[in-house]
């Protein structure tokens, strides 16, 4: 069931230049059903920012009813929602979309998780959970530059994390594709979140993998309504929003 | 107690509100959020003859109190919506409205003919003023003629009222109202969006990949308000109001301009829930008004102004 | 060492940022506030041949991210301008682009015959698009066979280079762009507000007492962008761009989008020292975007596309 | 000289039904003339609103750079202005405007105070600069209702002072007029501030007074440049933001 609820923010920090963490408490966080889900932010009250801003659901503990969101500041609206404070409530509406399918490996099995920028967030709840299933995880992080860097050592608890930077300012220089390439992993499937260019770069250079993509798009409702978000598919259309943003490879053109 | 309904040519409504074409698919997504039958009525996406994909993406930018869009008129084409979408709403007692647009005077033909025919749809919207696509659309709603002879056809065709959705994008909206008014237009729903267009500065590119967009939402509110305040002085048929609606006070101001019933847009994005929320609130504004029928209030601005404007002259004999 | 000069017919600028007509009186308010002389140039209140007191009050009325006014065009008249106002401004080195209304053809040629005469004045802007005044006004500006005429009899008498304003509240603005620069015109200034209209649910009357006023502000910016990106690419005068501008980067997008400098209007009632603050902030966005000219924005969006579309018919010989 | 200025709150409280006092404190404080002129203050950030609001200087204070603003949270501006926090710094732009000439009267004169409602604040920072040129002050205030009156108090301080409201809910049941007319004061002069419609009942019942008046009207920019704020006068017309608010008896045509 899709909420709209004003939830509680518990805590906000900064925990890389422009990049920030809240954890919010509702009642929402119950229907969660998988990592990869996104909420839709309102911020400000008015009308300006008049969009709701999608955020994926980076982790959550439906015991508690937590879940923690990390966001870039960039724009007017994500400004203003790394400026909220703590005990203060913020209009969220989620979950929303279709998450990663955990089941598509079983325990023993190794996945490669490849996430970019600010694509890493709903990886690391994804991670978590497929290591609770008795999965290997290893995973490649890439930044444009050390100062945006996250969660690296949050990853490192899970399994075999390298870090690769554009700039080369940190861990290997490069994409993350050429981390792949370097470590010589074997993965049963792959899960990826990151800049549609990172996602081309990775099906184009691996397209016979199993595996699942986290697409962005601009969006409108949210909810699938409007048809703002669609992509082309093999067959058709999707909608990142509601029949997405998680996909099987291959089932959507990049 | 606090009368909402309001009676339409083929729409008998419980209460004013609606949501906007394009802004509620066809009410699949919604129907999982709240009851539908809350509705005054539903106005479902575009339909054309043949289904389409619609634009490239973006398709939507965000501006100050506003959004730009241009889907493009994406839907499952006249076969699908009668086939997969419509049906879906016959469990729904609110009226159906069918947006209809095409490129073509026999595409509209065609479209309105059958779509007219379905059991749930009550009323026709022509949409003659889409400004996201190539043909058709918007050439439909900018020029008089054309648009009172489109009018003309289409109301031989369809078996249910037709509501003409008038463009913005004019100099003279009353003469348009005119024309589709005396081609037999039942009633107008107006405005749909203005022609906009946002630049992103770091890449010197529009943000919307087919340049230019419809804006929607509060910063139109007043081009609106407007609009709507001139044509429902000249004309005798009833308006359908819309632009930039966001709660119950709006709506208020909507039928004081001219309005007899609604519909919301752009603010289903930014609540979901808006619709039932606003009609939950009008028995309030009501009472705040001191009306107990929410018909009272239409056209309320000018037809004060009226009786203002008489008394003096009166007194005068 | 980034450079903000633009030459445009006329006009000399040091940066291409001026104060937009009508809301900036006639300088002597904000002379109080800052140096006139960093202005890249002013644009001075509509003159009419006579005197005007102008509308009723309320004159305006604050919208989402915009307003709206119906001030009527008050003021002193062209004797009171000319030797009352204009003579003020003597003391600045800023070119003053003088902004002439009138009722009628004739109006217009005394106004524009005799104010382009002063000493200071180096270009007309010819409002034929205020929506706020009975007679002439809009009429001019939404008809382009009358735009033409009016334009072409100005350009006649004329000491200095004439901009037309143009009006957004036409269905095809292309049209109206091409008539004008057909007719004479050395460049164009767009665009002058939508028409809009609000009311005050408590009472059901407009706020306005003119009842609608011209829609200015953010709000309007897209309608704004969208014009200027398509008549840039339609005429080879230059425009000053003008709807909405904020800030500096609202500038750029302008610059983008086709203009050759822009005009602030409303921001100044937000902010009294948004010019000189824009002015300062250019050269910070020039390097950003890695320019040294700001006139290698200009256009921008639509240059950048055309390389695009170009190169692959190219490489198909 | 008018400044534009980020002021700091130093106080906020609700001083009666939708009515705050704000106190700021910032350098523009030394530029204000005399009592009667105004600030225009920007609410929110961001464009919504759009305007600033033109607020009366209720009371300053030039050697500790404060001043006083008395508000009804009423529409969109005011309510957001009503929410700010102390500490906070809000964009004001003043003083504008002139205020009332304190040297039409002399010590021992006595003047005649009137205001209604919302009109009332900037008569304090009047009667106590009156006082303090040895002017002796009646006072009537005019509400609508209990709920609302605010300053009695500190009015009563300054000389003698009624308050009426329209519903007698408090004080003598009627307008301001009727508390003249029941009150058989001697006076000089007549100072007053309140909606138009009372300003009119008081003039024409007065009509030769000596005295001034504080006129309200929606602004533009509050500076004097857009025309927005007119209002005729015997002779031409007069702009409120800068040739008032503050006007002589007789100069405007109400
Ligand atoms: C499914 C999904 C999950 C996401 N998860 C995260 C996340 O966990 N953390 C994070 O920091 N960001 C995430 N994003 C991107 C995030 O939505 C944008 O960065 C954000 O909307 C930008 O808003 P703004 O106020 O900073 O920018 P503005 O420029 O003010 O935004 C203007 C408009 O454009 C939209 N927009 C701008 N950039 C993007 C973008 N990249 N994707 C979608 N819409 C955009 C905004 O939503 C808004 O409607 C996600 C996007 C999607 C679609
Ligand atoms: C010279 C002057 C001094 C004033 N002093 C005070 C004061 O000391 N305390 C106080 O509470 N109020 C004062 N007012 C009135 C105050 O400006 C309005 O109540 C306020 O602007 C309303 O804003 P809002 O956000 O509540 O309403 P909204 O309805 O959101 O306002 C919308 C627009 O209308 C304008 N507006 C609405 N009502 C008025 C009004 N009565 N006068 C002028 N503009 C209006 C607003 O400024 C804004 O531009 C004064 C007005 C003037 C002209
Ligand atoms: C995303 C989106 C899609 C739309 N699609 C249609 C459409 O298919 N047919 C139509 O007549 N109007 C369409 N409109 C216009 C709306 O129905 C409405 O006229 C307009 O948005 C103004 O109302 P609002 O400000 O409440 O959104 C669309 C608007 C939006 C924002
Ligand atoms: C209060 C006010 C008065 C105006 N007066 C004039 C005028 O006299 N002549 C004119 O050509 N435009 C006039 N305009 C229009 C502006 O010059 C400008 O074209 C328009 O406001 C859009 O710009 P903005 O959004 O930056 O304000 C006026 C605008 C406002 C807000
Ligand atoms: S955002 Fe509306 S359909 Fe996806
Ligand atoms: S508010 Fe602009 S002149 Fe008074």
């Amino acid at each position: 069931m899709i909420k709209k609820e004003w939830m509680e923010v518990q805590s906000i920090s900064k925990i890389a230049k422009q990049i920030y963490e809240i954890e919010l408490q509702g009642d929402l966080v119950k229907e969660i059903k998988a990592p990869g889900q996104f909420v839709h932010v309102k911020v400000g009250n008015g009308f300006s920012p008049l969009l709701r801003r999608p955020i994926s659901i980076c982790d959550f503990d439906q015991e508690a009813s937590t879940m923690k969101l990390l966001f870039r500041s960039e724009g007017k609206g994500t400004k203003l929602l790394s400026e909220v404070k703590k005990g203060s409530k913020i209009d969220v509406l989620g979950p929303l979309g279709n998450g990663f399918s955990l089941e598509t490996l079983n325990e023993g099995d190794t996945a490669l998780i490849v996430g970019g920028g600010i694509g890493v967030p709903p990886l690391y709840g994804l991670a978590r959970r497929l290591v609770e299933r008795g999965v290997n995880v290893v995973v490649v992080l890439g930044f444009a530059t050390e100062e945006v860097v996250f969660y690296e050592d949050k990853f490192k608890e899970l399994g075999d994390t390298i870090v690769t930077t554009v700039d080369g300012t940190y861990g290997e220089k490069g994409f993350v594709t050429d981390g792949i390439r370097k470590n010589d992993w074997h993965y049963d499937a792959i899960f990826a979140c990151g800049p549609t260019q990172m996602l081309k770069a990775l099906t184009s250079k691996y397209p016979d993998e199993r595996g699942y993509l986290s697409l962005e798009e601009r969006m409108g409702c949210g909810i699938g309504a409007c048809f703002a978000c669609v992509c082309r598919a093999e067959e058709g259309y999707r909608k990142v929003c509601s029949d997405g943003p998680v996909f099987p490879i291959g089932e959507v053109i990049l | 107690m606090k009368n909402l309904q309001v009676q339409l040519p083929g729409l008998d409504l419980k209460n004013p509100i609606m949501p906007a074409s394009g802004c509620f698919g066809f009410g699949r997504e919604f129907a999982n959020l709240y009851d539908l039958n809350e509705l005054g009525a539903i106005m479902i996406k575009a339909t054309t003859l043949e289904s389409r994909f619609g634009n490239e993406t973006p398709r939507v930018a965000e501006t100050e109190a506003g959004m730009l869009n241009a889907i493009g008129l994406q839907n499952p084409g006249l076969e699908g919506v009668l086939r997969n979408e419509l049906p879906f709403l016959e469990k729904y007692q609110s009226p159906i409205i069918a947006n209809v647009a095409g490129s073509t005077v026999e595409d509209y033909e065609i479209v309105a003919r059958e779509i007219s025919q379905a059991n749930n749809v009550h009323a026709l919207e022509l949409n003659i003023s889409c400004p996201n696509v190539k043909e058709g659309g918007i050439a439909f709603g900018t020029n008089p003629l054309i648009a009172a002879k489109l009018t003309e056809r289409v109301k031989k065709v369809s078996s249910v009222p037709v509501y003409v959705k008038l463009s913005p994008n004019v100099a003279n909206i009353v003469e348009m109202a005119s024309a589709v008014e005396e081609a037999g237009a039942d009633g107008l729903t107006m405005i749909n969006t203005l022609i906009g267009m946002r630049i992103d500065v770091k890449s010197a590119q529009p943000i919307i990949a087919n340049k230019t967009g419809g804006l929607s939402g509060p910063a139109i509110k007043p081009v609106a308000i407007r609009m709507i305040y001139e044509v429902s002085q000249h004309v005798s048929i009833p308006i359908i109001g819309m632009g930039g609606i966001m709660n119950a006070e709006d709506v208020i101001e909507f039928l004081m301009a001219g309005a007899s019933a609604v519909a919301v847009g752009t603010a289903n994005f930014v609540n979901p829930f808006v619709c039932p929320t606003i009609i939950k609130e009008l028995p309030e504004w009501m009472d705040k008004l001191d009306v107990n029928e929410i018909s009272e209030l239409v056209g309320r601005s000018w037809k004060n102004e009226q009786t203002i404007n008489r008394s003096p002259r009166l007194s005068v004999k």
